[in-house]
């Protein structure tokens, strides 16, 4: 692997940059691999990452649909916070924290992780003591977290409106300052890299249609529009199309897919210092080192998988906007977009095992899947290596909805990004 | 004057409509009509902008919407500065001030222009391959440094003071395009009476007919046709024609959004002029007409200004009768820039050479061109510019060997030919298809009840493009019911050819790699730079427009999409339909926030909900508090009192003398029919076949999963009524809750939920004293305690109004809540209050009765309880009635860890320290000094300080919280840890003896 | 936004006025105590989330309140049919012909 | 004793005006209002107990016949549910008493109270707020449906070609008078 750096980017200018290598190879698909990931996105290429290197496990197939990282992972707000209420997510989300520090050098692909904060703010009553709620469990669980006034939250973030005629007035935030963004596309490029200059087979334009079990139930490998492929362990990792795959398995999940969309604002010089998020004016807001506001709120209300939305969520999303921040009323949607996400009855992910002997699956982020990857991509291949989980994912069950063990996250808040 | 280089008699403005405006604080002249573009080209200014990333000097590119360098901050006043406008598309007012972007410190001098010298250390994703050491240096240091280069315009900092209106409307027929295609389809279905829309982003119709002057419709100049034309339409009722008006966004089922520029062209438009309006259309038929874009030649210092569309100078020649330059060079792929050199040669301009790419230019071009005297070099390239703020020279080689040759010239006017704007139709998630012959996408598979006419469609000829919008409009307006009317019968003549184009780089593009052909101009991206991409294996077009952001800029990619993936297809070594189109996103151009927000702002926000006491609670000195959109009286601070002050007074005067509590905000629903009790006993845990008309029942509601959804108390009004109430934010989910189950599960029971919320304004009067302070101003009911015993309600009158009189308490103490009609609820409660005033009694808010319902253990639902707790975690076993066959949420309550041991417990916890009172949301441990990650045992759900008890009190859900009971645990705080001893709930008359009075 | 024929109102409203309900076709069990914990996840957490013909509840909440079923397609967003409340489920093959059909 | 308590009430909107040349917005009278619900054996009982027909089509209303009824409007919201207006203010609970067959009649003249909105932009006032088709063509005069106007809930009434019943509940009428009235500042119709 060419490495990356100051100097050679300094070669490369010298000589019109036509040293550089592909950052990752398009093969053909062998007959048969140790493991497939099947979905290419930032958790499906993570996991084949941590795979060949911590695991040695290196004749692992990626199966892509369509181009790498062109689902979730290209199209959220990259949002990146752990500060979540249960043990098992601040965990879980936490140990993807930390992973994120430090994520750029490890891979060798400046992920621009950026660690400018995350505010999260209260506009009621109710709403400071679920915050406070969070700030102390964090604390307990070693997870940042703080309480920050009216006016702290003003001078952290000067564009925040505070007066206390609005129609809902700031009364607090809870700020996560390790929490921030990060460029998503080069968090699956890298990823990418790193998994194929391991030996990883990234097979783009691959759309599986079927999953093959043997007769004892357990898997053989996956049918694809190129023939198919074989191998004794499966991860799924198709956020939005997770029902569709573990259908081909005959696994019914307790998922539902939802539309979420996005938008960016025309570019503009720095203004926005850090990221925003209101539950209960419902939206939240960062800019990008592009300049660009980049927004987003909740999902359109039904099911589909259409990669589109209705404009009237943007307007709900967009006076949100408005109402926290008036000065944005003149700045323009240049953008938007829509995604697919899959969401589980209490907004925690499923990281697991399935009832079908080497499928695994990774599902069920929701709207927040992004912050968690570096975290669920080395778990999960834990999970896959090990034919057993680490115990960071093993709450993270498909069986809690039988038994009743949910990690309801839900309750905790009414959006969780 | 109004500019050097406009031309007597050229073009449509007045001379003498003259209008001031000031750029980077000089002062011009242009006229009324012109865009800033043009009358700022007319005064000779043609630098611009900088671009994004190389801070390279930059002048207009085009005259239209497709904009992607003439970028301008327009500003009235501080509070409505406006980034990122584009010059071509903005109009000048008298007054109006422009200033440039990115740059400093001045447009002529820009610092930010060295990274134009470093611009090979700035390859595509040269970001992703560096800044990574140390590893705190990205934050610190380099994105701030990146950020701060970045973006374009500079946000407003003020609050916007400009106002947005909305407007839904249905019609039969929209029609997105003014041109000579869209007027043919909307003339001809508004001909049958059916309702049509047509819309234009521009300030007039005509569309191309506004440049291409040889046109004729009807024997008419083609431009006053579009002008008579639209004025037809705009006068018949059935038509609505929408100009500055652009269509944006293209959504499901013919939902389209259009944003109407209301005032931005005007120099005093006066307070209640919108600012913009914004159309929501739900359409029965879409006609697309919306043309097609002109693409640049992709070569070497392709970016100077002076150098331009070849269509754009034709406007600003014939529409606004400016020059673009005296010595213009040409270069094309495609014949209609012929047109454009021949009427700048006509107009006085000299032509220095037609540079054609191609060898056979299209039929007779050439012996015009020889004609009007202007040198044609065909099967030659445009290899180089010079010129540092403008272009000054052009250099030009035959395609195949021979040498170069420097031409001077002042302006260079390209055209790659032309990209049919298929974007609403992609919006519309139609699927473009690939046109071999002529080499472009064009609508293929419609996924929406629309058609595409003339230029979009792929239908160069001009008659054609009519004949197909004429028969689209009457196809049209016949599906949507239209009478029979004649067609239009429209003949157009004269026009161009506008055959021809090429896509991707021209031999001036390199291969060279240091060679700046630039793409996307905006974004700065290259030839090199696509080409770099797929070197370094992005060979997904996706990955390619992420990687080098081609097509990403403000103006997405209009003119650089189709070459960004000419160049990415070549590179690969595949057909350009086999490397594929990136996504149209909606919007077409960005929209302001303002506009799709309109009405949401401010007040408008969101409906802020206020009882009929509001205006009492609001003269008496409550503070409000925010519980979901309803504004409630927290608290009634005296003179010189905090918060605390006052709670501890209400709470104390409560349980001393009374207090009134405005529960209106309460939801109430009416339960009416025969089978009502057998309704609720389905819908709560409780048993409700036994209550008694005239009593009260406080009832617990599940979620199917068994974990608590709301509260309430009940009452029976008679055997087939009830009153239910509701949380208050629960309100509106419980009866769409209840009504699922009623209709969907229940359908044969005969009932019926009808909301009363807002029917009834509820006074609380609770406390020893309440009894005597209604007695007086009731009548028809029997207040004793025999009479009326605790949880029971009676109807009658209050004040001569009628009443439902509850006798029920949140508090602990005897109370009544009286229920009268909300137009009432006022001079009731003021008539209450006026005997309660005199006798000691106080008016209090939801501080209190939080405080004072948690000294006696009542829960709040949302606060005691989350979503995941279960009544018996609550202590709330009793109110599940053992018998019933079935209720909502029965089965949820028998799973496995539903009746797990070691659940969360809701206990009390009393403090070692009587004084200090918990934080809510503070978690507790068994063993403080235990290393982080603590095991936490659960949360203090709510804590208070209690005057009445004389110290603090709380209530919190701990893990096998009830037989803790006596335990020491502990609360650690950032600062220091809090011994607390769990209790039970109750922490005032634990016999509950003072309900009874 | 949507544009959803309410099968009571009896015409097409903008979808502002519903709101989505959920997949249709689930039946509470008339036994709901007796249940086991698979069949009591499999009613109130597994759903079928297909691509493609979904069968979903909606309610007219802001109109005239009546909650109906929908057969749309997740994929293209376009409804099938709607129907009220209690009537059978359509047969989602013939669904998918009709709309192939109405798509020509 | 009764008559020295006589308690005065306080509408919402009282003494408000908003409009422009083109619409007028004022608040309307106080009425009686039922919300009226019914199993088919109780339409024709209730019809004739409260002397106005109880319309069975969607989107449609109809008007009492009698001189004492005239004030009277019976509008369709749903398959078995009707908003009962009386402009005079008589007692409609009583009113239905007699009837017979299955039924839920909930006294709601407080919980409602309604703006007119009228004039030649009347139309296009709503319409900035509400997504239905209101064209005369699809919203005809007599029309009423229950539907949206900014975000909340509102009954609207075609009284006339350019006069609208604006119904909503009491604690949503000054966002809804407001939201009129800032429409109203729009002057294209």
């Amino acid at each position: 692997m060419r490495k990356y750096s100051i100097f050679a980017v300094a070669r490369e200018a010298m000589r019109g940059h036509k040293g550089w290598p592909q950052q990752w190879t398009s093969p053909e698909p062998k007959k048969q691999y140790d493991v497939i990931i099947v979905g290419a996105g930032g958790h499906g290429l993570g996991a084949a990452y941590y795979l060949a290197k911590q695991h040695g496990i290196t004749n692992v197939a990626v199966v892509e649909k369509g181009w790498l990282g062109g689902g979730n992972t290209g199209r959220n707000t990259t949002i990146i916070r752990s500060n979540y209420l249960y043990d098992e997510s601040a965990a879980l989300y936490n140990h993807a924290m930390k992973m994120w520090d430090g994520l750029s050098q490890d891979l060798n692909y400046n992920v621009m992780y950026s660690a400018r904060g995350v505010m999260m703010l209260a506009h009621n009553v109710h709403d400071v003591q679920g915050a406070q709620r969070h700030i102390h469990a964090n604390r307990l669980n070693g997870v940042q977290n703080e309480w920050l006034t009216p006016e702290q939250a003003k001078e952290y973030c000067p564009p925040l409106n505070i007066s206390k005629t609005a129609r809902y007035p700031v009364m607090g935030a809870a700020l996560q300052r390790c929490g921030g963004n990060a460029r998503h596309d080069a968090v699956a490029w890298g990823y990418a890299r790193g998994a194929a200059n391991r030996g990883v087979d990234i097979i783009q334009n691959c759309a599986v249609t079927g999953i093959r079990r043997a007769a004892n139930g357990a898997v053989e490998g996956v049918e694809t529009t190129r023939g198919f492929i074989g191998a004794k362990k499966v991860g799924v990792v198709a956020a939005g199309h997770s029902s569709v795959l573990m259908e081909m398995a005959g696994v019914q999940m307790p998922l539902e897919s939802y539309p979420l969309q996005a938008l960016v604002s025309e570019p503009v010089k720095p203004i926005f210092p850090c990221v925003v998020m209101s539950n209960t004016v419902h939206a939240y807001i960062s800019q990008s080192d592009k300049g660009e506001l980049v927004i987003g709120a909740g999902t359109d209300q039904y099911t589909s998988y259409s990669q589109t939305g209705g404009l009237h969520i943007l307007t709900h999303t967009l006076d949100a906007i408005c109402e926290m921040f008036p000065i944005f009323s003149r700045m323009k949607m240049l953008r938007s977009w829509g995604g697919i996400v899959d969401v589980t009855p209490d907004r925690s992910p499923i990281l697991a095992k399935t009832p079908v002997p080497g499928l695994y699956v990774n599902c069920g982020w929701g709207t927040g899947g992004f912050k968690a990857t570096p975290g669920s991509a080395h778990v999960f291949a834990h999970t896959i290596a090990n034919d057993a989980p680490h115990p960071i994912n093993a709450p993270f069950t498909l069986e809690r909805f039988r038994t009743g063990r949910l990690i309801d996250e839900a309750a905790a808040a009414a959006v969780a990004h | 004057m109004s500019g050097a280089n406009r031309i007597a008699g050229a073009g449509r403005l007045t001379p003498a409509r003259t209008v001031r405006f000031t750029f980077d604080g000089d002062i011009y002249t242009g006229l009324e009509g012109d865009t800033l573009a043009s009358a700022l080209i007319a005064n000779g200014v043609h630098l611009m902008g900088r671009s994004f990333k190389y801070h390279r000097p930059r002048g207009v590119l085009g005259a239209g919407a497709e904009e992607p360098n003439a970028l301008m901050g327009i500003e009235r006043d501080k509070a409505r500065r406006q980034p990122n406008v584009r010059a071509t598309v903005q109009e000048v007012f008298e007054g109006m001030k422009a200033v440039s972007q990115n740059r400093w410190p001045s447009l002529g001098f820009d610092v930010g222009a060295v990274n134009d010298l470093f611009s090979p250390f700035f390859a595509a994703g040269f970001y992703y391959k560096t800044f990574m050491w140390p590893k705190a240096a990205w934050q610190k240091l380099y994105e701030p440094v990146i950020r701060s280069a970045a973006g374009l315009g500079v946000s407003p900092d003020e609050a916007d003071t400009d106002h947005y209106a909305s407007r839904y409307v249905h019609c039969d027929v929209l029609v997105i395009g003014g041109g000579v295609s869209g007027l043919s389809a909307a003339l001809a279905a508004a001909r049958t009476g059916v309702s049509v829309i047509i819309c234009d982003e521009q300030a007039h119709p005509g569309g191309a007919l506004a440049y291409e002057t040889g046109v004729a419709v009807n024997g008419e100049p083609g431009f006053d046709w579009a002008v008579e034309t639209a004025c037809a339409l705009a006068a018949m009722d059935n038509v609505r024609v929408l100009t500055r008006t652009t269509a944006f966004g293209y959504y499901a089922q013919n939902f389209v959004g259009l944003a109407e520029r209301v005032t931005d062209h005007l120099a005093d438009p006066g307070p209640e002029l919108p600012r913009e309006r914004l159309w929501q259309v739900r359409a029965k038929k879409v006609i697309l007409a919306t043309g097609a874009i002109e693409r640049h030649m992709v070569f070497a210092n392709n970016d100077r200004p002076g150098i331009m569309l070849s269509s754009a100078a034709r406007k600003y020649l014939n529409h606004y009768g400016v020059a673009v330059g005296t010595k213009i060079g040409i270069y094309t792929a495609n014949d209609s820039a012929y047109e454009t050199a021949f009427d700048l040669k006509r107009a006085g301009a000299s032509v220095e050479a037609i540079v054609d790419c191609r060898d056979n230019p299209g039929e007779g071009l050439l012996s015009k061109a020889a004609d009007l005297g202007i040198e044609v070099l065909t099967d030659h390239s445009v290899i180089n510019t010079s010129g540092a703020r403008r272009i000054s020279a052009m250099t030009v080689k035959r395609n195949r060997g021979g040498g170069s040759r420097s031409v001077a010239v002042d302006a260079l006017i390209m055209s790659a030919g032309w990209t049919p704007s298929v974007h609403m139709f992609s919006q519309s998630r139609g699927k473009v298809a690939w046109d071999a012959e002529t080499e472009r996408f064009l609508p293929g598979e419609y996924a929406q009840d629309c058609t595409s006419v003339g230029a979009c469609n792929g239908t160069d000829e001009l008659q054609a493009s009519i004949d197909e919008a004429v028969a689209a409009g009457s196809e049209a307006a016949k599906a949507t019911g239209g009478k029979r009317a004649a067609k239009p019968k429209l003949k157009g003549t004269g026009a161009g050819n506008w055959s021809g184009g090429m896509a991707g780089s021209t031999a001036g593009a390199g291969p060279d790699t240091t060679v700046k052909a630039f793409v996307d101009f905006q974004n700065d991206v290259t030839a090199k730079d696509i080409r770099l991409a797929v070197r370094e294996g992005m060979h997904s077009i996706e990955h390619v427009k992420r990687f080098t952001t081609n097509g990403m800029a403000s103006d997405q990619g209009k003119t650089s999409n189709i070459h960004g993936l000419a160049i990415a297809a070549e590179a690969l070594g595949r057909d350009m339909p086999e490397v594929g189109l990136t996504t149209f996103r909606p919007p077409y151009t960005p929209v302001t926030f303002g506009s799709i927000v309109n009405h949401g702002r401010g007040k408008l926000f969101d409906p802020a909900r206020k009882t009929p006491m509001h205006g009492w609670e609001e003269d008496h000195g409550a503070v409000f508090e925010d519980v979901g959109q309803w504004k409630r009286a927290w608290f009634y601070p005296r003179a010189g009192e905090d918060m605390h002050a006052a709670v501890n007074r209400e709470c104390r005067t409560v349980r001393e003398v009374a207090g009134l509590f405005d529960a209106s905000t309460l939801g109430k629903i009416e339960v009416v029919g025969p089978d009502a009790a057998k309704f609720l006993d389905l819908m709560y845990t409780n048993g409700w076949q036994k209550l008694k008309p005239g009593r009260c029942k406080y009832g617990i509601m599940l979620r199917e999963d068994g974990f608590i959804y709301d509260d309430g108390v009940v009452a029976r009004i008679a055997e087939d009524r009830f009153h239910v109430t509701t949380t208050t934010g629960g309100a509106p989910r419980v009866l769409h809750h209840m009504e699922d189950y009623l209709q969907t599960e229940f359908p044969e029971l005969d009932v019926w939920l009808t909301s009363t919320s807002e029917q009834w304004a509820v006074v609380a009067v609770q406390g020893p004293k309440a009894r005597e302070i209604i007695a007086p101003l009731v009548e028809d009911i029997d207040l004793s305690n025999e009479a009326m015993p605790h949880m029971s309600a009676r109807e009658g009158r209050i004040c001569g109004v009628p009443t439902r009189l509850f006798r029920v308490s949140f508090t602990g103490e005897a109370g009544f809540e009286v229920n009268v009609p909300a137009d009432y609820g006022r001079a009731v409660w003021e008539a209450i209050w006026a005997r309660a005033e005199p006798l000691g009694a106080c008016a209090y808010g939801t501080e209190t009765m939080h405080v004072l319902r948690a000294e006696k253990g009542f829960i709040i639902v949302g606060q005691d309880t989350d979503g995941t707790v279960t009544p018996q975690d609550a202590g709330l076993s009793w109110a599940i009635a053992k018998a019933k066959p079935d209720f909502v949420g029965i089965r949820g309550l028998m799973r496995p860890d539903l009746v797990a041991e070691g659940r969360k417990q809701l206990v009390g916890l009393k403090t070692k320290n009587p004084k200090t009172v918990l934080e809510e949301g503070a978690q507790i441990v068994a063993d403080p000094n235990q290393p982080v990650p603590m095991k936490m045992l659960g949360h203090v759900t709510s804590s208070y300080w209690s005057e009445n008890c004389g110290h603090s009190i709380a209530m919190a859900l701990i893990a096998d919280g009830r037989a803790k009971t006596g335990e020491t645990l502990y609360v650690p705080m950032p600062d220091r840890t809090i011994e607390v001893e769990v209790t039970g709930t109750v922490f005032f008359d634990e016999k509950g003896e003072r309900v009874n009075g | 936004m949507l544009q959803i024929y309410c099968p009571y109102c009896k015409e097409e409203r903008p979808e502002l006025e519903f709101r989505h309900a959920g997949e249709a076709h689930i039946a509470r069990p008339a036994d709901m105590k007796s249940i086991s914990d698979e069949e009591f996840e499999g009613y109130f957490f597994i759903r079928s989330n297909p691509k493609g013909i979904a069968f979903e509840r909606w309610r007219h909440v802001h109109g005239c309140g009546r909650f109906f079923n929908a057969a749309r397609d997740t994929v293209s967003d376009k409804f099938i049919t709607t129907y009220e409340a209690g009537e059978p489920k359509p047969d989602a093959a013939e669904l998918a012909a009709k709309s192939g059909e109405a798509d020509k | 004793m009764a008559e020295a308590l006589a308690a005065r009430p306080q509408y919402p909107l009282e003494g408000l005006v908003a409009g422009s040349a083109q619409v007028q917005i004022t608040p309307a009278a106080p009425a009686s209002r039922l919300a009226l619900r019914a199993r088919p054996d109780a339409v024709a009982p209730l019809s004739k107990a409260l002397a106005v027909k109880l319309p069975q089509k969607p989107k449609t209303s109809a008007r009492g016949t009698a001189a004492k009824t005239k004030s009277r409007q019976a509008l369709w919201l749903g398959p078995d549910e009707w908003l009962v207006i009386d402009t005079d203010g008589a007692d409609l609970m009583a009113a239905c008493q007699p009837a017979t067959g299955t039924f839920s009649a909930v006294d709601v003249s407080n919980r409602n109270t309604a703006i007119i909105v009228s004039g030649a932009a009347a139309e296009a006032v709503i319409s900035s707020g509400c997504p239905q088709d209101l064209s005369l063509k699809a919203f005809p005069v007599g029309a009423c449906a229950r539907t949206l106007l900014g975000k909340t809930e509102i009954v609207l009434l075609r009284e006339e070609e350019d006069v609208f019943r604006v119904e909503c509940w009491r604690s949503f009428s000054a966002y809804a008078f407001a939201f009129l009235a800032e429409a109203a500042r729009d002057p294209m119709v």
